[in-house]
């Protein structure tokens, strides 16, 4: 029998990074407080004291800078994780993300990897407002040479996240803020990853299949639960994995269910929802009884006031009046 | 040659137009204290940072422009919101994301403007400002004015590159561009000393542009700094650095406990520099006010206070209409 | 009857730069290489020698630093006009884009409003492989706050750009290399624009809607020529305003012909091409007669083997294959 | 004194090693001059930047490090692929986009690597290469690794904000990164002046980095300046910056005319301070060798070169199943 342990999505996160850091000289984080501040969002409690300045670095508030160093030196060999604060910032350092670190295997005809994990809390956190709230899963999953992920809880967060640094892709890694503080078992052994591009059916049903990533997934488990009352079933799906993403559980899913709400923090256009929705339409379409939502974040910058933020965000009942709508058609 | 300036500087202010001063700096501080308040009970959400410590860096710097003078600062806005003439209410409002606050309740604490009052925000993203505080300096020499930006921004800023590249611009094209480092000793957790090579106020050297240090807790040191950078700035169409030594007294924000210095450090700074209390002493000893005089003024700011506090915690959530209008502009 | 002019698409956007920089002072344009040199593209040709070092302004190669300047100008009152030398740049300074030119109105109340354009040459120029060949229109038409156009012909780029430096909303402008020869008539009126957000049937048709962008606009036009050599009717819709998206233009097409094929150059996964196929089963779920086909570039960084290259992006004969099979189905 | 050093380093070389640079010097010549031929009859596309007039920069770059120490640079890259060892067959075969190229004919004319030579590129985002060059410093460093980490850009380049941003670091952490600045007079169609506040060689001041400018058309005085820089990199652990005072004889890339300037300024270059004739004319005057051994070695370079052609011009393109591997490591 597996042994397990109980903790929270950040502990889990710092787990694994520590267990990685233990098990291979090349793995370091760097960030801003990372190491003496114990992260912004303490996800690298006691790292610093454990492993010194070698290991845990405090970068200057230079994404961009110290986005290209980390990134040269994992071309090097080091497999560097590097944390931002929020990826809001990651604007500052996406060049190197994408021009440095996704496409540099291609051109290089395959000689030169970059094993990196890009890690932090994405969107919505709550009332931090514009500059601090967008959901980046859309613009990186549009990247080809890079992986996304985006655990949707603390198993995953630990499990996925050892699987990243030990890839040899450039893996660009979401966490939530509401998350942060979920608690889940898992395993204590020190290989336990989760494979990298496995969706998780979380709960089956036979009547609609709702699809999220991240923090939305506990809107969908909410929607799930409320339509029961209503007596449809609904399936829930956890992506975790956005690139690659598991093409066969969802529309294996949707063929059994034959409908598909998709929920998603993110401005809908040019997003992730938007895909998986053209991606069922076009491998599924036969077995579609309705067309297939997308539910998505209001396409405005995020307001601070604490009604309008509500507002801009996926709200459970809206979703469920919606899809009532749609099963009875 | 500085200190002469600093006693011409002096003699020049009337004892009435400092406690003009002496008001705004409290102002500035009974608002903070209130915010944080404010936000322990949960009135105010997301991040929340204050400005208690480093009043007299604001105030010296208003002391030295003049009217049609631009500003622009980072996410700890809320003082130079006041500075530029946004009152209380509009302030507090804000931060409690009303219909009435500043922005309409949908910037929230970071992001705060007043454009008609020469207050360009209020910039969430480390070091933002500081190009769009050169690119409004660009539209004085662009419409010939003899006005200056003052573009403040913090000792962990110092090392973005956008600074550096917008400093290189505003050398080779002579905008009238003040930049002001608050360096007030830690950017969040870390020290400055720890992320920062060199001097801040040296940071224009490569690109010629001269820059100094000066006691931010002194408001005359820094109302003589900048009454002179600007000068310099119009006279030589150059921009200029002033590194203002301060301190913060607070966390970072509002969930920062700031375990990373001594109470001792922080205890140090409030008995010795705190620039309130040094424009308290320099009111009593020099100008001969009584200790009754000024604490009346504390009293009347803390009224309007309340009358801020009473306005912003009973003005409307903004409509929910308001969550797709000022999207796009007409 | 309006008088025309017949120019290339190349020369119609230095046209409308300096028609507008000549009716209005607070007009100037900026970027590496636009004053001295004329433009990397020849873009700006002779608009330095008219107008000056004010309003033409040679900038060093600081994306981040000069179009921060820039949007700061702008909000304080001026109209600046942004070249990219290629949009790949941007992604050094997508955060003054995005956190200062598109979020600011709102987060501002309506009271600071940025109107700038950022103009310049997007997606695959020819050969010049990975880090100069990629799409930003999904990344784009992904935030609120922003406007996006393609033109794909001389007269929208000229027409669609005056709109753009008149708009007082911050502004995408997407060009493409291949069509900087391109030559067509236009108006030679001062006040000539093209309205923003209306897409252009540029070939009416029954059997299929295709629907493209910028240059695949091209590529389309080739597709339906193929088609009607097999006896169908291919409608051709020239999106020209990525954002705002004229829906009504599309779903109308695709309730008559009750098929759909997006062409676009940029990679599927979180793309404009997959959004519109999202909006159009959405919305016009029971017209369909197949499912809306996205044919997009490879997803892969850009080769730069001529072979390669070719293969990376839309095809037309794989395209018509598609199409024949679809129809005839 | 380092007049001095570059007498001392001049007897250190003998003969044969000098010849050996001098035929460096010329394959990169050579190898220039073919390619934009080849441009020019359509068997390159894309662009395409050349290196004639800047070779003493390299090769006295080079012959001042050691083995094991790591290189990167811009798009300009061609040169920079042979002095670390990479094949004239590999690069013009990369060139003509076919398989047999460097990077498989995937990367192209601004894409080459060569990691097992320490050649890390080729990169196309002007001043990229410069954070990531100080990341290959930071390896060394975290390895315990005595290498440095050569890491070029052009007085273009210089002004990027990343740049500073990675200076800063490298000082703070002691990195062992020599920044190369090839100041080539131009970045694209723009003369340095008119771009560039202040001195290139100065721009590390601001975090105490020291740095100098050196006549980048001569190899001694660019081998002595790199060796005794190699050495204070590693002796002091601190980063250091060279500016090369260089030039380049053709327009930016293959499709620049070059009308910002005159021919004669270019004549003037490649009359008084060619860095192969200044060789050339030592190599005879000083170490007794005569011209016929010295055009020989020309045509022996010429005649590889030409193999070299001919190889990459019968090499097969890539296979289409090649468009989509090498996207994800495994
Ligand atoms: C680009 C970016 N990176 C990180 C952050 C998170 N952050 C906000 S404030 C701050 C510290 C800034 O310190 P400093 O510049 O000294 O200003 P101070 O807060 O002391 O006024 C950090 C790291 C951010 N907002 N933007
Ligand atoms: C970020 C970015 N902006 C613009 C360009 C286009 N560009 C390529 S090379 C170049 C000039 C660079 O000049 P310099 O740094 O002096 O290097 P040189 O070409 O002289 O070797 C420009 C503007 C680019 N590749 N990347
Ligand atoms: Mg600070
Ligand atoms: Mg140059």
């Amino acid at each position: 029998m597996t042994q397990t342990y109980k903790t929270t999505y950040r502990n889990a996160l710092r787990d694994a990074m520590s267990e990685e850091i233990r098990r291979d000289e090349k793995v370091y984080l760097i960030g801003e407080e990372v190491a003496e501040y114990n992260g912004a969002y303490k996800c690298s409690q006691g790292m610093w004291e454990e492993f010194g300045d070698k290991r845990v670095i405090d970068s200057p508030i230079t994404e961009y800078g110290f986005t290209g160093i980390a990134v040269g030196s994992a071309m090097k060999g080091l497999r560097p994780i590097v944390e931002f604060m929020s990826w809001d910032f990651s604007m500052q350092s996406c060049d190197h993300i994408i021009n440095s670190a996704a496409k540099t295997h291609y051109m290089s005809g395959g000689k030169v990897s970059c094993p990196i994990v890009f890690r932090g809390q994405n969107a919505a956190s709550g009332r931090v407002a514009a500059q601090h709230s967008q959901d980046f899963a859309g613009w990186y999953a549009n990247i080809p040479g890079l992986k996304v992920l985006a655990p949707a809880n603390a198993y995953d967060a630990k499990g996925l996240l050892k699987a990243a640094i030990r890839d040899n892709a450039p893996v660009i890694f979401l966490e939530h803020e509401k998350l942060y503080g979920m608690e889940n078992e898992m395993p204590t052994d020190l290989d336990f990853t989760v494979e990298i591009g496995k969706a998780n059916v979380i709960k089956e049903g036979t009547d609609i299949s709702l699809i999220a990533y991240s923090y939305p997934v506990e809107v969908a488990k909410e929607v799930a639960k409320k339509l029961e009352k209503d007596g449809i079933s609904a399936e829930v799906i956890d992506l975790r994995s956005i690139s690659p993403l598991d093409e066969t559980t969802i529309l294996d899913s949707v063929k059994k269910t034959s409908r598909a709400v998709i929920i998603q923090e993110a401005w809908s256009y040019a997003s992730v929802g938007d895909s998986i929705a053209s991606l069922i339409q076009q491998k599924a379409f036969d077995y579609l009884d309705a067309p297939v939502l997308v539910e998505s974040g209001a396409a405005t910058p995020m307001p601070y006031a604490e009604n309008l933020e509500k507002l801009a965000l996926p709200q459970v009942d809206v979703i469920v009046d919606k899809i009532i709508k749609m099963v009875n058609k | 040659m500085q200190d002469t300036n600093i006693e011409q500087l002096k003699s020049n202010f009337s004892t009435d137009v400092l406690l003009e001063i002496y008001e705004k700096m409290l102002r500035f501080r009974r608002m903070s204290e209130k915010t944080a308040q404010m936000y322990q009970q949960g009135m105010i959400g997301g991040f929340c940072h204050l400005y208690t410590g480093q009043e007299a860096v604001l105030a010296g710097t208003f002391a030295g422009c003049k009217e049609g003078d631009d500003h622009i600062t980072s996410y700890r806005c809320h003082a130079h919101a006041l500075a530029c003439g946004v009152s209380e209410k509009e302030v507090l409002a804000e931060l409690t994301g009303r219909a009435t606050g500043i922005s309409k309740g949908k910037g929230g604490s970071m992001h705060m403007f007043a454009p008609e009052k020469g207050y360009w925000g209020g910039h969430g993203i480390v070091g933002a400002q500081v190009p769009l505080g050169t690119g409004i300096a660009f539209h004085h020499k662009y419409m010939n004015q003899d006005n200056i930006c003052v573009t403040s921004y913090g000792d962990g800023a110092a090392n973005q590159g956008q600074i550096f590249e917008a400093m290189n611009m505003a050398s080779l094209w002579g905008l009238p561009v003040l930049y002001v480092v608050e360096n007030n000793v830690y950017g969040m957790g870390t020290a400055a000393k720890r992320v920062c090579a060199g001097e801040l106020f040296e940071r224009g050297q490569a690109f010629d542009i001269k820059g100094e240090k000066v006691d931010g807790q002194d408001f005359f040191a820094v109302a003589e700094a900048v009454t002179r950078a600007r000068k310099f700035i119009l006279e030589e169409k150059r921009p200029y650095i002033i590194e203002m030594d301060t301190y913060r007294y607070r966390g970072h924000s509002m969930s920062d406990p700031a375990k990373y210095r001594s109470k001792e450090e922080v205890q140090a700074v409030k008995e010795n520099r705190d620039p309130l209390m040094n424009m308290f002493d320099y009111l009593i000893d020099e100008r001969g006010l009584t200790e009754e005089q000024l604490k009346e003024l504390d009293k009347k700011v803390k009224a309007n206070l309340q009358d801020a506090v009473d306005f912003a915690t009973t003005s409307p959530l903004p409509d929910a209409s308001e969550l797709m209008t000022d999207i796009l502009p007409r």
